[in-house]
């Protein structure tokens, strides 16, 4: 029944009727952090629908599985359909390499709330958007945070060799020197036995970990549990409620977690409360905020009655304003990179089981 | 494979040789031992060229574990095996096959999800040529060996009187698979043919036709060693028998020597002369 | 209590039958009309006839592009573990290493940056994969049954953790990107390449028609000597040996075959994906690979293909199917429980594979041809 | 490579890979039994595995314990280790019945081949973790396909120090209990009745018959010896680790059918000794050659064994040999 | 009569082994069940002891209907079988083996003077008595498949081919052996090719062609039976 009422604007001139895409893993082994992104991009569109019934838009899911190999079907699937206006995704680098070539030839613009890999934003894909900093922003903000902030002589450095933590890793390393030994994990490991023996013996204060909630809890449980006091700091793939789930309150307590965003407060909006009554308490994980505001952007968009593709994608290019549940100024370069002044990045802390803002990190 | 030098074999026993045949297999000095079992202890014997050999004793005298060491199954702890003077053990098994020696197991082991054809025709394959390419590309030499092959399996399997070649080696009865063991080791054109039993199984007409078919192969050229405890059968077919009690030899000879040699009555026979 | 078994293979032995007793001109006509049927199913104005059949939620044409990809993966594999009987579980491994050699080949990303054609890569994907059965079977081939499960699962998962450094020439997660697609200078009517970014037809067309040829070269080799030493091997190596089957180069060819054929479906992954990186070989994969093999019927190379059709192209099916039926639930996650389900019940039906093993039904009508008039044996 | 690291580490490594090693050895015993009754790899018991562990925190997030809770107080120890062992050992039992009953028994009793088999326990083994991971939040263990925290129920202390040699509670704990049960369940097998009855059907299923053996039921057994023993290593597993997740089981399955086979699969006592080197021998590469290396030498040291010693260290003893 | 079989058919797939054959056997005697290769007597003992189900028919066993009964609980009922082909537990030392003979017996006493009573006639066994069953010879083998049967204490003892694979002196012996079970109180049905020896100490036997019987009575008629003799006695 979406079928009409396109064009037909009901009072306004807002495009009814449109898709939404959402591309990622939402089910398989990374479906942990594509579900929190598909549920911010569905609030975001739950509550525009609410506030347009008479002209609603839809959102339609692509789950990648997080597999390359996946996605070119569901690209495809995406670029045939017109109504489709705008992907919120892919979630991660490896898929984009494969559907954003797609996507480019069918004119689709994409904003990705997550997939961080520097190069993206090199290889002239006009439709391509991140609403995050890549690598280069987070990474050296990291190492400035363990060399400036918390002043660590001896720094261990450990990855999970994804493209994501190992990028991390290898930019703290260029701002910290040489770290007091690294040592390279396994997505999905569970047993940190050996890497925990060499970080205790190595003498080291501070840890930065490279990598998603799951290692770094389970890590930093084993190591506490081997009798190690240092503080651990990870990038914005740790910074998810998860992370605490799996250490444990008393473990995670005093971590530093960083992330490209501004701390949400009451201020910038309701995102918060609003996903978790949306979604059964569930506290919002990582990026689910970022997906919330780059959702919005194109929501927006259809407000405007951006009804193709094209309109849509030079209303992203023109777009600059800040998002309500990150606060930070989505405001794009030519080639899709968020404007690199826009990029703020923050230490955050684990507090009596919280994530509470720290400090900003400052940019030199 | 050539070098047949007629050496007189070293006869330590008391048969007398026709000296004038052509020494095919020569166990020489062999001994085996399974950990504390000593399976054969110096057994030394000679087959030659186109005579039925047959190799008996007890049970778990070492026949079959003689047998395997022939065919390279097992590696003598001691001696020699050498087929027309070339030594057997070491050499891969396939490869001992097509040096001509082929054999039929006690226990039966033919491919059971085969049919009898096929089992038939993979022992004709031992001495074919096809490679992969020209199986892949069907090259004439493929068509050639293929057509050859399928009708010597038929031969064959009419030889040794099966009759339906179609079904599947596991669905036939049990003297069926014995004697369509017997195809298959024929299929691979041996000089020197070993059954281990053939007969078991078989009721007294069948062992008659067994015996006829025994000698039939014979009169193919194939010389064929014959491991049996049926004494009709044994005694009816072969030229020369050579006794194993314990793994060593007690007595070798022809038939009716054997037959009354007190040893081997008391070792084996329990009876003189018990033909059935 | 072979009793079930003997019923479904009678069954099917009874549909091939006649199967065979039509007559010859209706064959090749069946046949054709299949092969006809098979290269128009990409296009649009086709499949969207074919409603409930079609994907809804994911690019037909691509899906069956992958589906063909996979559909030439179990037509390999079935060589291995089929015919031969040596169970592989890491094919997916040849998968890789015939992927990785044209990306290293050709790609301007790679630590090679040799930027051969995607052409001239294919026939060394195809050889280094073989080489790598080679040697990964050379030592291995003498372990028996389930030991070379173990090997095999375990070179798989080597090369995925070796793909996945970052350090070593694949790249690891970053991957490797821009592989050229194949012949660049082929030029539709509109000017743009034939093998393009979109249109996944050109791609199905040219890996269905390998499909083809690859399906030949097996049956020709499954009914020769070949294919009868791999059986024997596969029935009682022992005995084969001694009936003079050289059993360690039977399994040794088997081996680089299958990973012949796995490398030629990799190198063609590549060529269309234009990127990979150790993501897309997950020791998951092989087992599917397997799933598709048995669910078939291990030993028919027509089992492999169906087998393979319901192992990839149901799951993406099911995507779709909550939305054109109308359910509430979103089937798309339950894809893989269901998927999980289907693959019980299936086999609970159809233990021998969904086309079993032709040669055992051959033998069926074989018997029944020689049953009657010689009953009396012996 | 890092000589002086691995020097230095050696004995933290040793022991912390044994401990890994046993909760390998504990899940490989549930492949090797079933391997060398019905000569087939259980996919699904990687499974079997996970949802004990589920089951233990399931029970503790009842009784009031999760991540965020401390426990203190032998007795309250005691009380969870129980309870969750009871919950563990009891769903993991009935998980492995459930399994053979619906995707091996209606094979068995169709003849199907060894192959058809494979397929049903990769089905069973899907239809496990992603039930387990789609109604996770259902059941109220945890997020969607998310990761399960739960409660560190023994605080890890050095009990034992001799000379760099620490040797924790947990430690203690996990690799007696994986020997003590190896020991018992060796027991049971070679020395009662049923324990032959399970040898016989191993060797000739139908001969077995002939003697009186009810081949079901020695079926049945199996599988729930498996589960028992798949439930305790479940048990460590959440002491050690205090983590589960849907997808859990993979791995630590993989390792585990790795070990069996690296003991020679069949074999009880090469279940034990291959889980106890697979451990040990992981920990050292990491600590030698960096941790991206730890399961790729895993594999290297099966392979390489496997062409020394084909049929395992121990090799097989379950199962038939021909004469 | 302790089994009575009537009418039984069976099929191996779409092959018919048995055309409904009818026997009986009665407490206490040597029966005897001849014929050629692949006549079906191998397959009568499966379908006796439970390993083969049967098509149509019915198998009644001291006074029961066992035809649906499992294998295993007609051997607790007291039907015990040397198997064709041996069936010997290839991993289980001889001793192993002999004891999984009594597998659903719990009398000690019994077990342990049966053990002794099986080695005494087999003094290879004892001899071997920590030998894998897999390493034995073929006749050791089948010695140790026939003492296993005795030691299930069976009401009916079924043999198929015992003295297949075995040295003429101890052929001579396990037809003794036979007699001297049959007397100490076993029913015994033997499936022998040799017939002679069978035939002369079976109370009664029956010939099996092409999955039917075709004659039956005594041992001594069947013994002196033209027919008989020349198809499976062997034209001495
Ligand atoms: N692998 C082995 N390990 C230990 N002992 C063995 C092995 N193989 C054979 N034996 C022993 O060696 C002896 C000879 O066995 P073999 O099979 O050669 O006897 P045979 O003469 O063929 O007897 P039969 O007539 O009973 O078949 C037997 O006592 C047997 O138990
Ligand atoms: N598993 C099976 N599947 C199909 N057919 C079978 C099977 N077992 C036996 N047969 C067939 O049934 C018939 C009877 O076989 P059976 O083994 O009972 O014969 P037998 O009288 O014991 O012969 P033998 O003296 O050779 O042992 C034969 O024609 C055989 O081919
Ligand atoms: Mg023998
Ligand atoms: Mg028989």
């Amino acid at each position: 029944g979406e079928d009409d009422g396109a064009d037909s604007g009901s009072g306004s001139n807002a495009a009814c009727g449109m898709k939404i895409g959402f591309f990622g893993a939402l089910t398989g082994d990374a479906a942990g952090l594509g579900i929190h992104m598909r549920n911010g991009t569905k609030l975001a569109i739950d509550q525009y629908n609410k506030d347009n019934a008479d002209c609603t838009a839809e959102l339609v899911e692509y789950d990648s599985q997080g597999d390359p190999a996946k996605a070119p079907a569901l690209a495809t699937q995406a670029v045939g359909d017109q109504k489709v206006i705008a992907i919120i995704g892919p979630a991660f680098s490896g898929e984009s390499e494969v559907a954003d070539p797609i996507f480019q030839s069918g004119n689709l613009p994409t904003i990705s709330p997550s997939a961080t890999r520097p190069s993206l934003s090199e290889k002239g894909w006009s439709v391509f958007h991140r609403g995050v900093g890549n690598d280069t922003s987070q990474g050296p903000a990291a190492g400035r945070y363990l060399k400036n902030v918390l002043k660590a002589e001896k720094v261990y450095v450990v990855d999970d060799q994804s493209a994501y933590g190992a990028g991390l890793a290898d930019e703290v390393k260029k701002v910290i020197g040489t770290p007091v030994g690294e040592d390279k994990v396994q997505v999905k490991q569970t047993n940190f036995s050996a890497v925990v023996t060499k970080i205790r013996n190595s003498g080291a204060t501070a840890l930065f970990f490279g990598g998603y909630y799951t290692e770094a809890g389970l890590l930093l449980k084993q190591l506490k549990g081997a009798g190690w006091t240092g503080t651990m700091v990870a990038g914005d793939g740790v910074n998810d409620a998860n992370f605490i789930t799996v250490a444990g309150q008393a473990v995670a307590e005093g971590t530093i977690l960083t992330c490209p965003c501004a701390p949400a407060t009451a201020a910038k909006g309701t995102f918060v409360t609003d996903y978790k009554t949306a979604f059964d308490n569930a506290e919002p994980g990582t990026y689910a905020d970022v997906s919330y505001d780059v959702t919005k952007i194109v929501l927006e968009g259809l407000k405007d009655g951006k009804a193709t593709r094209a309109d849509m994608l030079s209303w992203i290019k023109a777009y600059n304003k800040a998002g309500t549940a990150t606060g930070v100024t989505y405001k794009f370069e030519s080639n899709g990179e968020l404007d690199p002044t826009q990029v703020v990045v923050w230490a955050f802390k684990v507090e009596a089981g919280k994530v509470v803002p720290d400090v900003e990190i400052p940019k030199a | 494979m050539t070098d047949t030098a007629d050496k007189a074999p070293d006869t330590t026993a008391t048969d007398t040789p026709p000296p004038q045949r052509e020494a095919l297999l020569e166990v020489d000095h062999v001994t085996l031992r399974f950990g504390g079992v000593v399976a054969l202890n110096d057994v030394n014997f000679t087959l030659y060229k186109g005579e039925i050999l047959g190799l008996i004793g007890p049970n778990g005298a070492g026949k079959t574990t003689c047998f395997n060491a022939m065919t390279g199954v097992y590696t003598p702890t001691q001696g020699e095996i050498r087929f027309r003077g070339e030594r057997v053990s070491g050499r891969a098994r396939h490869k001992i096959t097509q040096l001509g020696i082929a054999r039929t197991f006690q226990n039966i082991r033919l491919f059971p999800e085969m049919t009898a054809l096929e089992n038939v025709m993979v022992g004709a394959d031992a001495h074919h040529k096809t490679s992969v390419p020209s199986a892949l590309f069907r090259l004439p030499r493929f068509w050639k060996e293929e057509r050859s092959g399928r009708d010597r399996a038929h031969d064959l399997l009419r030889f040794v009187s099966i009759e339906r070649p179609g079904e599947l080696a596991r669905n036939l009865s049990y003297g069926e698979q014995r004697r369509l063991e017997i195809a298959r080791a024929l299929a691979t054109s041996p000089t020197l043919l070993c059954l281990d039993e053939p007969a078991a199984g078989f009721n007294p007409a069948e062992k008659d036709a067994l015996l006829k078919l025994i000698r039939k192969i014979r009169d193919t050229g194939v010389t064929v060693l014959l491991i049996e405890h049926d004494m009709r059968l044994v005694m009816g077919v072969t030229d020369r028998i050579v006794v194993l009690e314990f793994g060593k030899k007690i007595a070798e000879g022809l038939p009716a020597e054997v037959r009354d040699n007190p040893a081997v009555i008391a070792a084996y026979l329990g009876v003189p002369t018990d033909a059935a | 209590m072979n009793a079930h078994v003997e019923k479904v293979r009678a069954r099917g032995a009874r549909m091939r039958q006649r199967w065979q007793n039509m007559p010859r001109q209706v064959r090749w006509i069946a046949i054709i009309a299949l092969l006809v049927f098979l290269y128009l199913l990409p296009n649009r104005w086709f499949y969207i006839n074919l409603w409930y059949f079609r994907t809804m939620e994911s690019d037909m044409a691509t899906v069956l592009f992958e589906t063909s990809f996979f559909v030439l993966l179990a037509v390999g594999l079935n060589v291995v573990v089929g015919f031969a009987g040596l169970l592989d579980l890491g094919y997916f491994g040849f998968f890789a290493v015939g992927a990785y050699t044209v990306a290293l080949l050709t790609s301007p990303e790679s630590r090679f940056d040799i930027g051969w054609p995607w052409l001239l890569a294919v026939p060394a994907a195809v050889a280094v994969t073989m080489l790598s059965g080679v040697i990964l079977g050379t030592p291995t081939l003498r372990l028996r049954g389930d030991y070379l499960a173990i090997v095999t699962l375990g070179f798989a998962e080597m090369i995925r953790l070796y793909a996945a450094r970052n350090e070593g020439i694949a790249n690891g997660q970053r991957g490797i990107p821009e592989i050229p697609h194949p012949v660049p200078d082929l030029k539709g009517s509109d000017g743009q390449s034939v093998f393009g970014v979109v249109d996944a037809r050109p791609y199905y067309w040219l890996t269905l028609t390998i499909i083809i040829f690859v399906i030949l070269g097996v049956r020709n080799l499954t009914r020769s000597r070949v294919g009868r030493a791999w059986v024997a091997i596969r029935e009682d190596e022992d005995a084969a040996q001694i009936m003079g089957v050289p059993t360690f180069k039977y399994k040794l060819w088997a081996f680089a075959i299958g990973a012949a054929v796995g490398g030629l479906s990799g190198a063609l992954f590549a060529g269309k994906q234009s990127f990979i990186n150790s993501d897309s070989f997950q020791l998951t994969n092989s087992i599917l690979v397997l799933a598709a093999v048995i669910l078939g019927g291990a030993g028919n190379v027509y089992g492999a293909v169906i087998g393979a059709f319901i192992t990839w192209y149901l799951p993406e099916w099911v995507r779709g199917i909550g939305g054109a039926l109308g359910l509430e639930i979103n089937v798309a996650e339950y894809r893989i429980l269901i998927f999980g389900a289907v693959l019980i019940i299936m086999m609970i039906f159809r233990p021998q594979g969904i086309l079993p093993s032709r040669r055992r039904a051959a033998e069926f009508a074989d018997r029944r041809q020689e049953a009657a008039p010689t009953e009396a044996s012996a | 490579m890092d000589f002086d690291g691995l020097v230095r580490d050696f004995p933290d490594l040793t022991t912390t890979g044994l401990e890994q090693g046993a909760i390998y050895a504990l899940v490989a015993l549930g492949y090797t039994l079933v391997y060398g009754v019905l000569r087939l790899i259980n996919f699904a018991h990687s499974e079997v595995f996970m949802i004990g562990t589920v089951a233990a925190l399931g029970t503790w997030q009842v009784m009031g314990y999760n991540q965020n809770s401390s426990v203190n107080g032998i007795g309250i120890i005691l009380l969870l280790l129980l309870a969750g062992l009871a919950a563990a050992v009891v769903a993991s039992t009935l998980t492995a019945v459930a399994v053979e009953r619906v995707a091996y028994r209606p094979l068995r009793r169709r003849n199907a081949p060894p192959l058809a088999f494979l397929i049903t326990a990769i089905g069973a083994s899907f239809v496990l973790f992603e039930a387990v991971g789609l109604f996770s939040d259902d059941l109220g263990i945890g997020g969607q396909r998310t990761p399960f925290g739960m409660v560190d129920v023994m605080q890890s202390e050095t009990l034992v120090s001799i000379g760099g040699w620490d040797i924790t509670n947990t430690q203690l704990l996990v690799i007696l209990s994986a020997i003590g049960m190896l020991v018992a369940l060796d027991l049971f097998i070679n020395r009662s009745r049923l324990g032959r009855g399970i040898r016989a059907v191993a060797q000739d299923p139908d001969t077995a018959a002939l003697m009186g053996v009810n081949k079901d039921r020695v079926i049945l057994l199996v599988f729930v010896l498996g589960g028992i023993m798949a439930g305790a290593a479940a048990l460590l597993w959440n002491v050690t680790y205090a983590f589960s997740r849907f997808d859990v089981g993979f791995l630590i399955g993989l390792k585990a059918f790795s070990a069996a086979v690296l003991g020679g699969i069949g074999n009880l006592r090469g279940a034990l000794v291959g889980g106890l080197l697979l451990g040990v021998v992981e920990n050292y590469a990491s600590g030698l050659f960096g941790g991206e290396w730890k399961d790729f030498t895993g594999f290297v040291v099966l392979i390489v064994l496997l062409m020394f010693r084909p049929t395992g260290l121990l090799g097989e003893s379950l199962g038939r040999a021909r004469a | 009569m302790l089994l009575e079989i009537e009418n039984l058919t069976l099929l191996y797939g779409r092959i018919q082994a048995l055309h409904g054959i009818s026997l009986h056997v009665n407490e206490g005697e040597v029966v005897a069940l001849i014929g050629a290769n692949g006549a079906g007597k191998t397959t009568t003992m499966r379908a006796i002891s439970g390993l083969r189900p049967v098509a149509s028919g019915k198998i009644i066993f001291d006074g029961h209907d066992v035809t649906k009964v499992r294998a295993d609980l007609r051997v607790i009922r007291g039907i015990g079988q040397a198997p064709e082909g041996r069936g010997v537990f290839p991993g289980m030392t001889v001793q192993e083996n002999l004891e999984m003979g009594a597998y659903s017996r719990r009398d000690r006493a019994g077990i342990a003077q049966d053990l002794a009573m099986v080695f005494d006639l087999f003094p290879r066994l004892r001899e071997r008595q920590r030998q894998a069953g897999g390493t034995l010879s073929g006749g050791e083998q089948q010695m140790l498949a026939v003492g296993r049967a005795m030691m299930t204490r069976p009401k009916l003892l079924l043999l198929d081919e015992p003295s297949m694979g075995l040295a003429p002196m101890l052929i001579q012996q396990i037809f003794e052996i036979i007699t001297r079970i049959n007397e100490q109180g076993t029913t015994v049905l033997l499936v022998e090719q040799n017939a002679q020896q069978a035939l002369s100490r079976a109370h009664r036997g029956y010939v099996l062609e092409t999955g039917s019987i075709v004659k039956e009575g005594s041992g001594q008629e069947l013994l002196h039976d033209p027919a008989v003799k020349e198809a499976y006695l062997g034209v001495a």
